[in-house]
């Protein structure tokens, strides 16, 4: 469902396509199944001249049965639903793979400030190159990101990688992420940060090896 | 002001109406302080350097307060026992006395707070001071509603009216004097 | 109307308990006494432990007299005693779900940098004012200091 | 319906010794519960006027960027964040709450039971009164210099405790003051229904003779009490962030930001089910009644109830999953989130067995109670995504959650409001509405309702944000058919908010000039039916009060002639 509006564009992107694709179906047959089953019971019981309705307490085993079944069948999938969901949060938010690189990331009112690690790949050196609203990254990478923020809550949200973090003040938040698809996307703020929340977009600039070797050389 | 609905006089549960609602009130009540003093312990643990701000009470008059409401409770529950005996005028009496233990618990306070916001202990001194000041100020409203109310029960029960009152607000002040016996330890004895 | 109520609050409150004399009271009263005063002695022995169940214990222990003797709960139907405890049990609830991010500074992938900054420096300040006044200023510093660390650190990379 | 009222006015008097209640006795500051709720259902329907509006006014920014909006002007990004917030804080606070709890609790819950009003009518009347107070104070915050508040109706600190972030210092403290003087009146209020359900009963009612609207409004104020302390206390503790410069939401001091989302989900998520379960309630009246037919398990839904209420208390941090809480506690209340669809898909399979061998007909409130069960399915099951934290951290903040949370608010707020309204309208004024009006209302309603909010699942899905004024500076969600989405779903709103004028002309215009309403118009079985319409003050005659002798659902029992069995009626 998801694939065709926004492609995946990292590894993880799959697994979340998938829980949304395994709720949608799932969300699909039995909404479908009891809508169809209201329609019809709709239609099939409708006012008839001298037809009086039934008298059914709820209590008959034989029609408890018809409640019962479906019942059970949807804990069933509730289960599966959270078996994916946990396993896909638990690769996205809990563990983060080993890192080939590092980015920080700070958002204020209304902009981000990337700070990437430059040529040494160590944060916190000289060479470090720091950017306003464009992030560079380089295509099958893993990424480490640190989440900061100068002064009320923003969320950085990378729709293309399925990716959403919400920035506090004070805290430093870790994450990660794995490019898979080169090009550039967007970054949006995703919580309501102030008048400029409209405006606080970044571009996400996800290159080739080649072409992240130029930026680099071209930024110091 | 003599309309009555039938509806109050019910009792279906076997617990007299108006009763039945002070529980409730209380039921509220308990979620309200609940939020403020959850919200203090979570950072008086994660913060130990709020002890050397605690250190700055004064256990003393947290003490005589402590001290001045469950005398006060005292009177009230001697003011619900004196109204099932059916004697208004001692139930209002007492209850007067009770909202006397009121008034000396809000004098000792502005007392104790006169100093502490002389001293640069003000409500935005730092984080403990700020709960220090909303959470004994919120206590202190319902010190003053209760004190309210029970002057307005003691006016009814003197003329031996409503005498079920007395319970009721005592019932309540039993239970402002119970959130004092949380907060007296949490912002005083703890340090 | 005043008569029909109380006789409705005898036959349902209290219709099997007795009126109990002056005395019970003043005795429940002498007992809430001297438990207060062992919390207010217990913290002089020092020990934290001491001062923790002698504070706290205590305080349990004088809630539930005045629950029990003041308010009369004892007597009260049981839907009180569910209700009350459903309330008391969300508040428990409340505060072991939210203490994992507001009581610790740190957890999974997270840092809470700026609590953290605000307890050294409020140890290290508190440390030096022991002073009734000093106390202010070792309120006011630290907030400062906590204020400017992150913002700092972050303009150095 | 004055000279209906004073017609049937004798009978409750003489026995409280009354004058005859002067106009503003009477209008202004009634005693009487049935005109009580009638104040809270008419001050909600002017919120909702408020809302509606904001809403038009937004939507238009979104589908044409930059116009003049007719009625409002240019939409400047501080304006949109006012419109967003106070959109979404007065449908909740102001609408669905006074309307679905306060009004209908206040109309039914002594006519349903048997009761001749309230137990506390004064208590009653402070809390009209404290919100009425509570609407002034939030219309103000309109109008102050800044402009209202625009921090999300979340209003999440450090953006709403300090002016310099917000911008608008005013308009948020009086807003937060709005919302805890709307908490205070509805405390006030639950009390009171609570109190009244559970002493006031008539003779012979049992737990199992409750009408389930009586059962869904105690299990709401009972949640909402349960959950709306905290919030309180941390209204103080915002408002004094904002006034008096404490930093209980400060990290610069060391505090944190996070506390207030707890503070303020752990009463958000259970008041989702406080507005929904009245609702519930009204819709399991009128399909019984239209159906002739027994409520399918009265147990079972009761107990579905009861355990979405309490379940509701587990899960309110699948809204903070991506909010910086730790990922760990994200397993724990996906579990629970989860679940709770265990209760809730249970009572509407039960509500839809309900129909299993009736005699259904499809007059107006009954259109509107299926409509319920129709778009609340909707509603309920996208949920389901996000709950699952794993897809909630794509769909968060998207769309696609407006679009959910509109597919459950507006089946419950309005499609709830408006079965409940004509169906109890011959019971509060004595006259009948027109149906064909009501007809054209419902269609007019719920097909443009899927036209707005099913694009939003799609612009949702395809990563656009919320809150946000214009896409242009995000150039991936800023395409042409997106923005063909966003159109269709702002006409359709126009064309929902044109058909709402036929509700209003319908209700008014009935209110005077409808036929007269017979006593027990649609052949129901529960109490309010057996008083006059509309009841006198004290409902029924004080000398023969109700006296129940069977449940509310005996429709159609075999052996009777008639398909309906008053509860009050011995045989």
């Amino acid at each position: 469902m998801i694939e065709s509006l926004v492609q995946p564009g990292s590894t993880f992107a799959p697994d979340i396509d998938f829980v949304i694709n395994l709720v949608g179906g799932l969300v699909f047959f039995w909404g479908g199944l009891t809508v169809a089953m209201f329609f019809w019971l709709l239609w099939r019981y409708r006012y008839r001249e001298g037809v009086k309705a039934l008298y059914v307490t709820g209590n008959e085993p034989e029609l408890k049965r018809w409640i019962n079944i479906p019942h059970y069948l949807i804990i069933l999938c509730d289960l599966a639903i959270i078996g994916f969901a946990v396993q896909t949060w638990y690769k996205v938010k809990q563990d983060i793979p080993p890192v080939d690189d590092e980015i920080r990331v700070v958002g204020q009112q209304w902009a981000w400030t990337f700070q990437h690690t430059g040529p040494d790949g160590k944060m916190g050196t000289d060479d470090d190159i720091k950017t306003a609203d464009v992030l560079h990254v380089e295509v099958d990478k893993t990424y480490q990101f640190t989440l900061e923020s100068r002064d009320v809550l923003h969320s950085f949200s990378v729709p293309i990688f399925r990716l959403k973090q919400d920035v506090i003040p004070g805290r430093e938040i870790q994450g990660w992420f794995h490019p898979t698809v080169a090009g550039a996307f967007d970054i949006q703020c995703a919580e309501m940060c102030g008048i400029g929340h409209g405006i606080m977009a970044a571009r996400i600039i996800v290159e080739t090896p080649e072409q992240h070797a130029a930026w680099l050389a071209g930024a110091k | 002001m003599a309309f009555k609905p039938i509806a109050t006089t019910r009792s279906a549960t076997g617990i007299l109406t108006a009763k039945l609602a002070v529980w409730w009130l209380l039921a509220s009540e308990v979620v309200i302080f609940g939020g403020v003093l959850a919200s203090y312990i979570m950072h008086r643990i994660g913060h130990p350097e709020w002890a050397n701000y605690a250190s700055h009470t004064n256990t003393m008059f947290g003490a005589i307060n402590t001290m001045i409401l469950l005398t006060s409770s005292l009177s009230a529950v001697l003011a619900h026992r004196a109204a099932e005996l059916k004697d208004g005028k001692q139930a209002a009496n007492l209850l007067l006395a009770t909202v006397g233990g009121g008034a000396a618990f809000l004098c000792v306070k502005s007392i104790e707070w006169t100093g502490e916001i002389n001293h640069g202990f003000t409500i935005t001194a730092n984080g403990f001071w700020s709960f220090y000041y909303t959470a004994a100020g919120i206590h202190g409203l319902h010190v003053i509603a209760g004190m309210i109310l029970m002057i307005w029960v003691s006016m009814s029960a003197r003329k031996n009216e409503e005498l079920h009152r007395v319970e009721l607000v005592g019932i309540y002040w039993h239970f402002v004097d119970l959130v004092w016996i949380f907060l007296f330890p949490l912002l005083y004895i703890a340090k | 109307m005043a008569d029909a109520h109380h006789a409705a609050h005898d036959d349902h409150g209290h219709g099997e308990h007795h009126v109990h004399p002056q005395s019970h009271y003043v005795k429940v009263w002498g007992a809430l006494m001297v438990l207060f005063f062992i919390s207010v002695l217990g913290p002089m022995i020092g020990i934290k432990i001491v001062t923790l169940i002698t504070a706290f214990g205590i305080a349990i222990v004088k809630a539930s007299m005045v629950v029990k003797y003041f308010m009369h709960l004892d007597v009260e139907k049981r839907i009180v005693h569910y209700f009350l405890a459903i309330s008391l049990a969300f508040m428990f609830l409340f505060f072991f779900a939210v203490a994992p991010d507001v009581m610790n500074h740190e957890g999974r992938n997270w840092k809470n940098v700026a609590a953290q900054h605000a307890v050294e420096a409020g140890l290290a300040a508190g440390d030096g004012h022991g002073g009734h006044g000093g106390g202010h200023e070792g309120g006011e510093a630290p907030a400062h200091e906590a204020g400017e660390a992150p913002a700092h650190e972050g303009g150095e990379h | 319906m004055s000279e209906a009222h004073q017609i049937d006015g004798h009978h409750g008097h003489d026995a409280h010794g009354h004058h005859e209640p002067t106009f503003l006795e009477k209008y202004i500051f009634p005693l009487d519960h049935k005109y009580i709720g009638m104040q809270y259902m008419l001050t909600g329907m002017v919120m909702a006027l408020f809302g509606g509006f904001f809403a038009y006014s937004f939507r238009m920014q979104l589908a044409f960027p930059g116009i003049s909006v007719p009625g409002f002007g240019i939409v400047s990004p501080t304006e949109y964040n006012a419109l967003v917030t106070n959109h979404g804080s007065v449908m909740i606070f102001w609408v669905a709450m006074p309307v679905l709890i306060a009004a209908f609790g206040n109309f039914l819950i002594p006519l349903m039971i048997g009761a001749d009003d309230m137990v506390f009518p004064k208590l009653n009347r402070l809390s009209y009164q404290v919100f009425l107070l509570s609407c002034i104070v939030l219309g103000i915050s309109w109008i102050v210099p800044g402009g209202g508040f625009g921090g999300a109706w979340t209003s999440y600190p450090p953006l709403s405790a300090n002016g310099d972030y917000s911008m608008t210092p005013l308009g948020s403290s009086l807003w937060l003051t709005a919302v805890a003087l709307e908490f205070a009146a509805f405390l006030i209020g639950g009390i009171n229904f609570i109190t009244t359900a559970m002493n006031s009963r008539a003779p012979g009612m049992k737990a199992k003779d409750v009408p389930m609207t009586v059962w869904m409004i105690c299990i709401a104020s009972i949640m909402f009490m349960a959950s709306v302390g905290p919030l309180i206390a941390g209204a103080i503790m915002l408002l004094f962030d904002q006034q008096l410069g404490t930093g209980f939401f400060d990290w610069k001091r060391g505090s944190d930001p996070v506390l207030w989302q707890h503070l303020f989900w752990f009463f958000g998520h259970p008041e989702v089910y406080v507005v929904l379960l009245p609702a519930t309630g009204f819709v399991a009246e009128i399909i019984t009644v239209f159906a002739r037919k027994k409520l399918f398990g009265y147990q079972t839904i009761l107990y579905t109830a009861i355990g979405t209420g309490a379940l509701s208390f587990f899960v309110w941090a699948h809204h903070q999953f991506v909010a910086g809480i730790d990922p760990r506690m994200a397993n724990i209340f996906t579990i629970t989130t989860v679940l709770i669809s265990i209760p809730i898909a249970e009572m509407m399979f039960l509500y839809i067995a309900t129909l299993y061998g009736g005699s259904i007909r499809f007059q107006t409130p009954m259109l509107w109670a299926l409509g319920f069960i129709f778009e609340f399915l909707i509603g309920g099951v996208t949920g389901i995504f996000l709950g699952a934290s794993g897809a909630d951290i794509y769909f968060h903040d998207t769309y696609f959650v407006v679009a959910h949370f509109h597919y459950t608010f507006f089946p419950i707020a309005f499609i709830g409001t408006f079965a409940a309204a004509t169906y109890w309208f011959p019971k509060m004024f004595g006259r009948m509405m027109n149906e064909t009006l009501g007809r054209i209302h419902f269609w007019g309603t719920i097909i443009p309702v899927n036209f707005i909010f099913i694009p939003l699942f799609i612009t949702g899905a395809a990563g656009q944000h919320r809150r946000i004024y214009n896409y242009n500076h995000f150039p991936d969600v800023s395409t042409p058919d997106l923005q063909t989405l966003n159109i269709v779903a702002t006409v359709s709103l126009v064309i929902l908010l044109c058909f709402q004028t036929v509700f209003l002309f319908n209700f008014f215009w009935s209110m005077w000039r409808g036929p007269k309403a017979p006593a027990n118009p649609w052949k129901a079985n529960t109490l309010e039916w057996q008083a006059p319409s509309p009841p006198p003050h004290g409902n029924f005659p004080p000398d023969n009060m109700p006296v129940v002798y069977r449940g509310p659902y005996e429709y159609s029992v075999p052996g009777r002639e008639d398909d309906y069995w008053p509860q009050n009626q011995p045989n």
